[in-house]
């Protein structure tokens, strides 16, 4: 509770912060703020806690997710400092924005209350339609803000008929009302209808096929800022989100739920992956990456037992090499009118770190080892298999290595191309994100159970 | 007040609102327009509210409508947002028909 | 102290080879060649100490060096076998091999890699060494592949003419044919047995066998055949032999004429235990002999090549040695080995100061008359020659009548084209002789010029040789018999002694007289007629033919090294590609369906809410109404 | 001490190579080589003398997996043939001259630290991060420092890369599998678990699928000749001398003992498939132009028979297969390097762009023959005892599989003298062809030295594997 209000003051205080004028302060302020408040969270790691009638639920999923939220809020207000210079005036809105949205995500996996819930997710969205659409006379921009606003409110109307379906079923919001309840025999049919509406708009938030069709545009066009913060964040947010709610509302699947999880994991990673065979943006290759991800962690859901540890390491093993490689990817396409590949010809020479950084992630997202990346992916496939889906893995595995085809087209780039122009020096921001990102997914790769004993 | 909705049943509530939600769902996909398309989407969302109220009344407890303020409040906000990027849409392509954002794709 | 001795003799000529392949460049031609044959002479005086000592206590040495090669079932150990066999060969190997060694000195003196050619020679010897004294398959393998190879390296000598690598590849090739035969022989007998060594191995053979082993032993003694044939250049792996002359003239002598083509008659008479349990194998071995030394000698009849004359003979001879070997008469083979090597030694080695006498010319049609120039090496090849004609009372007299006689107790076809066979030996012998020596000079007029009697390192090797050839008989004269009394231990069976009937006496006669019947058809065809074989294109006919010598090469080339070559060209350029293809095909499939994929993704919002609502509507009707 | 001293000096190595700078990494790498041969030669002699040496610990709590390193002599034999091999790569690679050669070496000492890494794993999952860490420094040395043309070379290690990566995710879901069985990734564990035939049968082919691609085994084999074509000869050797080797070893490390009555059941059909390569191999190498192409082919041959003898499942089988492991290991690196001197001087690999080398450098000529005649098993040298006792072993099965195996005696000595004569043979060549420098003599003398003492006196090398083949063996048959 405390870190929400802690949040939500922090991003109050950068509003105000341009009003003081303090915009030099703001983002190494805000660094630290969230650093502090990342302490202030683990205190809570050990004493679970609910507030104001179960609106507030603290317990070690929460905290683990939410610290994960905000490491991921700290990288991203550290690279927006250089990226935002060029109109100052607004990069006080613009890191008040990223902090409500962390509260929102925040308020996303520690809700008791299903209201809490929707306004967790509704903070977060509407922060994302403002960030996408930011670059105002940018019609690819426009666009992007567009269309995620269109179909982001659309999956909401979605979401609050399940939550009013659910509600009209039990006469709760409260969640472990709800549990209790769901238990129990005789509940109307509408029950189970508003749990699925509801799941179906999270699947859509994490970009699942066949839900998936914005990301690609809406990655696209945001500015590579944004698209950084929802490839990694928000996707991490509504993953842990969707398996809260499952978890409390629907604790043991059907089998048709499964056949139904099974069917949507195979399709997102398989569509994902080779829609993103032939793409030349870099960043709506990563949109399709990342929709295969999706997949990937939906995989997750058919082990509901261990899917709470599974996921906290995949999604952070994913959000880190997703931060790393989107350092470099900014820095490299700042002044670019676009993002192709072939920007990148040549990095190995001429900035052999970044090169260095940013295959590192590529290969993570492959899943090859010391990488967490790979570690996420074998946890996965070993419960899925311990929980009788042969077929998923199959599947997963061959999609890995049609993955390899594109991850490396940009490795390739880097390293057997002749660069077009020489780089600038890189500042030290991006150097810092980068290097520490990737180290950190490092150090998870190779003592996994740091992560994995959190929340077992 | 609950007598009626004894006498009407809650299933036509449920009904009616199903309904209404389809109507605006309808809108959203064949109209072209997005302040029509943002029109239907109030009509979802206004249609999840009235059955908000109903259940609540039907559940005889508050709750219902505190949250039917909740989502009214967000509505709000959504709709401000949209159609602040909806005002530079305009600013720059001139239309707000949905139909010309097509930059985007492959 | 034997062991050391066993050692000495078996290293010495390995200590040549090093010394010549790392100093022979520096120190000057003789004193390489001196090295060279004296590391061999060393391994010559070795054997005959051995020998000696065997003549008295009569009973063989087994030397055990160390461990090698073990399998579950068995171990090999690295060790020396020293008995009557052995010893005998050695005797003649390091014999002759040092007299060849001597004569290349002067032989090779022009040659810049001469110190390389002796570093060769003495690995050879090494090898010939290794695979006489081994006591168990493996070893004697060892030898038997380390010839092969000095055979490639002194074939291909001269390395800068690409047809003498091409011998050189033919003869190690063909070789391997055999020796992969032998190995199977090794494998069929080491599952049966758990060893692979001599004299365990006639122990367990001696002992009743089951019907499956028999069947067994069958393939083995099969096997080790195919291994003899591809050795000993017998039908069909013979055709590497003729090529092999590309080599300088004294490896012909040694190693296609004297030693390493023995090696096959060597290993079957090892196993003689092993080829009695199987007539059906000894038969094939009599049928296949006797044809070879039929086909070889009808091919030589018309060579005009003077050494490629020799390489028949050589291979038509080993032909009869099988055919002995065949009928059981193991010592008779031995016999006629030890003979063969001495006089064809000698005519190698003849033709080899002729041709030197003629700076390199090999073609029979412009020589002739050089009977005056060189006197020495005319009367030394004339012993020689008669004696592989089989003229009373010369060496190879002896030993081809006791074949004959063999032959014709055995089976009187094998005895008649046995016959056959030795009657154009001593014609076309003869015609070699007439046309080399006799007459007048057929060559250009500074050839004349220059003829010479070699000088007397080579002369010697040719005299010495010459008499072994005229007395060599005597070791095994019929009366007497005393190799084949030396040669018991070691066989399985015991070969009769037959007393010389009436019919022996007989069948030296025939031989006799087919033996002058074949000089007097070539001295009046050659001498009376004074006829010279005509030029390659005016050839017609049959003779055409068996000049080409039956096209067998050509025959193998169509249906073997073709096809083989064709074969590898598809797999390289088509199945490659295709299997290539096939497996990354998931590749290509892929990325079309990306292709087609971003179609889908069109970017208008309406059709991505349709999408979405879709999906709605076909997951609740899946969980709801669908039952 | 134990050997996980060898990693970590391996891998010290890497990163002190990275950071000497170009000037002084080779020196650098092929010290700190060096440094891990003697190591391992120390505590090959520590386990000799009863010693051990292996090493365990916990690493992971969920899934649960142990940092477990177990050094029987099996993997102290493929230990000694990477750490031997390696300081030779690199002593070899001293003529040529890499632009920024501190990454080239590093990547070089990185990927041996793998290999070993995967020799000495005992432990299912550590083996799995070993084997796939092993990849991406040969793709990089191969893609950064390989010759040819840069787009086909980028497809040829690509295809490498996706192809090898795509067999050992099998491998991976297989490990899954058998880690959801037993709750434990430990060899002995894997070892004690008893498994359905059809489960077997699929783990079985799980790994078959990522080992045969390695071997690699026909028809798995299409990256091979293409890379090592493209790639730089460090990179070929290591690939062609140690990579390979990891499959093989794996083989009978991995597949046969936890899935044995599936190998059992498919015997014939795999060394069927084995053989078969082993005749393909040859003959496609009969028509080669392009001398690393066919020394690749040669190899296809070579390890074919190697994968046989490992099928087998008998104890010639698999002691023939590991020596003639090493032996390959040793003569296709000598090989390869002489490739390279060619290449070094004539700036060509076409065949018949060569020839007539004999007659200028007597020295390298004869150590290139010894190198030819080793490969194919000439008596006396180590190949032919490793030749010889597979050929043995597979007499023991069918004598027929003998004599087709056996068919690489001819057909390896056609192609290989036929490559000898036709690119060092003949009149001599126009183009000045430079003596053997006293480096490149060096490692020559090594490999020979090597290749003809273990050929006449290979007990150490046997009565070293010996006692932990027969263990494996008892896993299989019990």
């Amino acid at each position: 509770m405390n870190t929400l209000i802690a949040i939500s003051g922090l991003g109050v205080f950068c509003l105000i912060a341009e009003i003081f004028n303090l915009r030099k302060l703001l983002v190494p302020v805000a660094a630290l703020g969230l650093l502090a408040i990342l302490g202030l969270t683990i205190s809570e790691f050990e004493t679970p806690a609910s507030f104001y009638n179960n609106m507030i639920v603290v317990n070690k999923f929460s905290v683990a997710f939410s610290s994960l939220f905000i490491i991921l809020t700290i990288f991203l207000v550290a690279l927006s400092g250089d990226f935002y210079k060029d109109h100052p005036t607004k990069i006080s809105d613009f890191i008040s924005i990223k902090i409500f949205l962390l509260a929102g995500s925040v308020a996303m996996v520690s809700f008791g209350n299903l209201s809490m819930f929707f306004l967790g997710i509704e903070v977060l969205s509407i922060s994302l339609y403002i960030l996408a659409a930011s670059r105002r006379l940018d019609i690819k921009s426009n666009e992007a803000g567009m269309k995620y606003f269109l179909m982001g409110s659309f999956a909401s109307g979605i979401i609050l008929f399940g939550i009013c379906l659910v509600y009209g079923a039990t006469g709760y919001f409260d969640m472990a009302e709800i549990h209790d309840l769901s238990q129990g025999l005789g509940m109307p049919v509408w029950f189970p209808i508003g749990v699925a509406l509801i799941v179906i708009g999270m699947l859509f938030k994490i970009a699942a096929a066949p839900f998936h069709f914005w990301a690609p545009d809406v990655y696209e066009g945001s500015p590579s800022m944004t698209t950084a913060t929802m490839s990694t964040l928000a996707k991490v947010v509504a993953m842990a989100t969707l398996y809260k709610l499952l978890n409390d509302l629907m604790p043991t699947l059907s089998p048709k739920v499964e056949i139904l999880i099974v069917i949507i994991s195979i399709l997102s990673m398989t569509v994902g992956n080779i829609m993103a065979l032939r793409q030349k943006n870099v960043k709506r290759m990563l949109a399709f990456s990342g929709i295969s991800h999706a997949g990937f962690m939906v995989m997750a859901l058919l082990s509901l037992s261990t899917a709470a540890t599974t996921l906290l390491y995949y999604t952070a093993a994913y959000a880190l090499a997703g931060i790393a490689s989107f350092a470099v990817i900014i820095f490299i396409t700042k002044d670019k009118d676009n993002e192709d590949i072939s920007n990148f010809n040549g990095l190995g020479k001429t900035n052999p770190l970044l090169a260095a950084i940013l295959t590192a992630s590529l290969l993570s997202m492959a899943g090859i080892p010391i990488f967490s990346g790979f570690f996420a992916k074998f946890m996965l496939f070993a419960n899925t298999i311990k929980a009788g889906h042969l077929i998923v893995v199959i599947a997963a595995v061959i999609n890995s290595i049609i993955s390899v085809g594109y991850y490396f087209k940009l490795i390739l780039a880097m390293y057997t191309k002749e660069a077009t122009s020489e780089k600038p020096a890189v500042p030290f921001v991006y150097t810092a994100v980068a290097v520490l990102a990737i180290l950190l997914n490092i150090v998870i790769g190779i003592w996994p159970s740091l992560v994995t004993n959190l929340l077992s | 007040m609950n007598n009626i909705l004894n006498q009407i049943g809650i299933e036509n509530y449920i009904f009616l609102s199903v309904l209404l939600f389809c109507i605006g769902v309808f809108g959203v996909l064949y109209r072209r327009n997005a302040i029509i398309v943002f029109m239907s989407i109030e009509i979802m969302l206004n249609a999840v509210n009235l059955l908000f109220v109903a259940f609540s009344t039907y559940h005889q407890d508050a709750e219902g409508q505190v949250f039917v303020f909740f989502s009214m409040a967000v509505a709000a906000a959504e709709v401000a947002v949209g159609l602040a990027i909806l005002v530079s849409v305009f600013r720059n392509i001139g239309s707000i028909d949905i139909a010309n954002l097509k930059n985007l794709k492959g | 102290m034997d062991t050391n001795l066993a050692l000495l003799l078996l290293l010495s000529p390995f200590v040549g080879f090093l010394f010549n392949i790392f100093f022979g460049k520096k120190v000057s031609r003789n004193v390489s060649g001196a090295i060279g044959t004296l590391t061999v002479l060393v391994s010559f005086l070795m054997s005959i100490c051995f020998f000696a000592q065997l003549n008295q206590n009569g009973k063989a040495l087994e030397i055990h060096l160390f461990d090698w090669i073990s399998v579950h079932n068995f171990k090999l150990d690295f060790g020396l076998l020293l008995d009557q066999l052995s010893l005998l060969w050695l005797l003649f190997v390091t014999g002759i091999g040092s007299l060849i060694h001597l004569y290349s000195i002067s032989y090779m003196h022009d040659d810049e890699n001469m110190h390389k050619f002796f570093a060769y020679l003495n690995l050879f010897v090494f090898f010939m060494i290794t695979l006489v004294v081994g006591d168990n398959l493996l070893v004697m393998f060892i030898g038997w592949e380390g010839v092969g190879l000095c055979s490639y390296l002194l074939i291909g000598f001269w390395h800068k003419n690409q047809d003498y690598n091409d011998a050189a590849k033919k003869a190690f090739i063909m070789n391997r044919i055999g020796d992969l035969g032998f190995l199977i022989g090794i494998f069929l007998l080491g599952s049966q047995f758990n060893t692979l060594n001599f004299s365990e191995l006639k122990v367990a053979l001696g002992g009743n066998l089951s019907l499956y082993t028999n069947i067994c032993l069958c393939f083995a003694a099969l096997c080790l055949f195919i291994g003899a044939c591809g050795k000993s250049a017998q039908l069909p792996l013979y055709t590497w032999l003729p090529d092999a002359m590309a080599g300088p003239t004294p490896v012909s002598a040694l190693i296609h004429a004297a030693t390493m083509v023995t090696a096959g008659i060597f290993m079957v008479t090892r196993m003689n235990f092993l080829f009695d349990l199987t007539p059906e194998v000894q038969n094939i071995i009599a049928i296949v002999g006797a044809l070879t030394a039929l086909v070889a000698a009808s091919i030589g009849l018309l060579q005009n090549d003077i050494k490629k004359v020799l390489a028949y003979s050589t291979v038509s001879q080993l032909g009869l040695m099988f055919l002995a070997l065949g009928c059981g008469a193991y010592n008779v083979a031995v016999f006629h080995v030890i003979t063969h090597a001495f006089f064809k030694a000698c005519l190698f080695l003849g033709s080899g100061s002729v041709i030197h006498g003629l700076h390199g010319e090999q073609d029979m049609r412009k020589m002739g008359g050089l009977r005056k120039a060189m006197p020495i090496t005319f009367w030394t090849m004339m012993i020689s020659t008669l004696a592989i004609a089989g003229i009373f009372p010369f060496a190879g007299f002896w030993s081809k009548d006791e074949i004959l006689m063999v032959a014709f107790e055995h089976n009187t076809i094998l005895y008649v084209v046995a016959s056959i066979a030795s009657i154009m030996t001593a014609f076309y012998m003869f015609r070699l002789m007439y046309l080399t020596f006799f007459n007048d000079f057929r060559g250009t007029e500074e050839q004349k010029h220059h003829l010479h009697e070699s000088p007397s390192l080579i002369t010697i090797p040719l005299v010495i040789l010459a008499i072994l050839a005229l007395i060599g008989g005597a070791i095994n004269l019929p009366g007497s018999n005393w190799l084949n009394h030396f040669l018991e231990p070691i066989l399985a069976t015991k070969h009769e002694e037959h007393a010389l009937g009436t019919h022996e006496y007989m069948l030296m006669g025939i031989a006799l007289a087919g033996a002058v019947f074949g000089i007097l058809w070539a001295y009046s065809k050659y001498i009376k007629q004074g006829f010279v074989p005509k030029q390659d294109s005016e050839i017609t006919g049959f003779s055409k033919t068996i000049y080409n010598l039956y096209y067998v090469d050509e025959f193998y080339t169509f249906l073997i090294v073709r096809p083989l070559n064709s074969l590898s060209n598809f797999f390289r350029t088509t199945l490659e590609t295709a299997l290539g293809k096939l497996v990354f095909g998931f590749g290509t499939v892929a990325n079309g369906l990306g292709t087609q994929g971003k179609k889908l993704q069109t970017g208008s919002i309406g059709l991505y809410l349709f999408a979405f609502v879709i999906g709605v509507l076909a997951i609740l009707t899946y969980l709801f109404i669908a039952q | 001490m134990d050997v996980t001293t060898i990693l970590i000096l391996l891998l010290v190595g890497a990163i002190a190579t990275y950071f000497s700078g170009d000037k002084l990494a080779s020196k650098v790498a092929l010290v700190f080589s060096l440094g891990a041969f003697g190591l391992s030669l120390s505590l090959l002699s520590t386990y000799c003398n009863g010693g051990n040496i292996s090493f365990i610990a916990n690493w992971i709590d969920i899934p649960k997996v142990a940092l477990a390193f177990k050094a029987d002599g099996l993997a102290m034999a493929m230990v000694l043939l990477t750490t031997a091999l390696t300081p030779l790569i690199i002593f070899s690679s001293f003529g040529n001259s890499f632009n920024n050669s501190k990454n080239f070496y590093a990547l070089v000492m990185f990927m041996s630290f793998a290999m070993t890494g995967t020799f000495l794993a005992a432990d299912g999952l550590l083996y799995y991060v070993f084997w796939e860490l092993a990849l991406i420094p040969i793709y990089f040395i191969a893609l950064i420092w390989g010759n040819g043309d840069a787009e086909k070379r980028k497809k040829a290690v690509l295809k490498f890369f996706i192809y090898t990566l795509g067999g050992s995710l099998f491998m991976l879901i297989a490990f899954a599998y058998l880690y959801s069985k037993a709750d434990s990734f430990l060899l002995e564990d894997l070892y004690k678990l008893d498994l359905t035939a059809s489960e077997q049968c699929w783990v079985f082919f799980a790994f078959f699928l990522a080992y045969a691609i390695k071997i690699p085994i026909i028809p798995f084999h299409t990256w091979q000749a293409k890379v090592y074509q493209k790639a730089p000869t460090v990179g070929t050797m290591l690939l062609s001398g140690i990579m390979l080797k990891m499959g093989l070893y794996s083989v009978i490390r991995w597949q046969l003992p936890i899935a044995p009555d599936a190998a059992k059941t498919y015997m014939p059909v795999l060394i069927g498939l084995s053989i078969a390569g082993v005749i393909y191999g040859s003959i496609v190498a009969l028509r080669q132009k392009d001398l690393k192409k066919l020394l690749a082919y040669s190899s296809l041959a070579h390890v074919g028979l190697i994968a046989a003898g490992c099928y087998t499942l008998t104890l010639d089988g698999l002691s023939g297969a590991v020596l003639q492991m090493i032996a390959h290991g040793f003569v296709i690196v000598g090989l390869f390097f002489a490739a390279e001197i060619i290449f070094r001087r004539y700036e060509t690999r076409k065949i018949d762009e060569m020839g007539g080398i004999r007659t200028q450098t007597p020295k390298f000529t004869s150590m290139f023959m010894i190198l030819v005649l080793a490969s194919v098993a000439l008596p006396g040298t180590f190949n032919f005892v490793g030749e010889f006792t597979v050929l043995y072993s597979l007499s023991q099965v069918n004598v027929w599989f003998a004599i087709l195996g056996g068919t690489t005696i001819i057909l390896g000595a056609y192609y290989m003298l036929k490559m000898f004569q036709n690119s060092m043979l003949g009149e001599t060549n126009a183009k000045v062809f430079a003596e053997v420098t006293s480096n490149e003599a060096i490692t020559f003398v090594v490999i020979i030295a090597f290749l003809l003492f273990f050929g006449l006196y290979p007990k150490p090398i046997v009565d070293l594997i010996t006692p932990s083949l027969n263990e494996i063996l008892s896993n299989i048959n019990s």
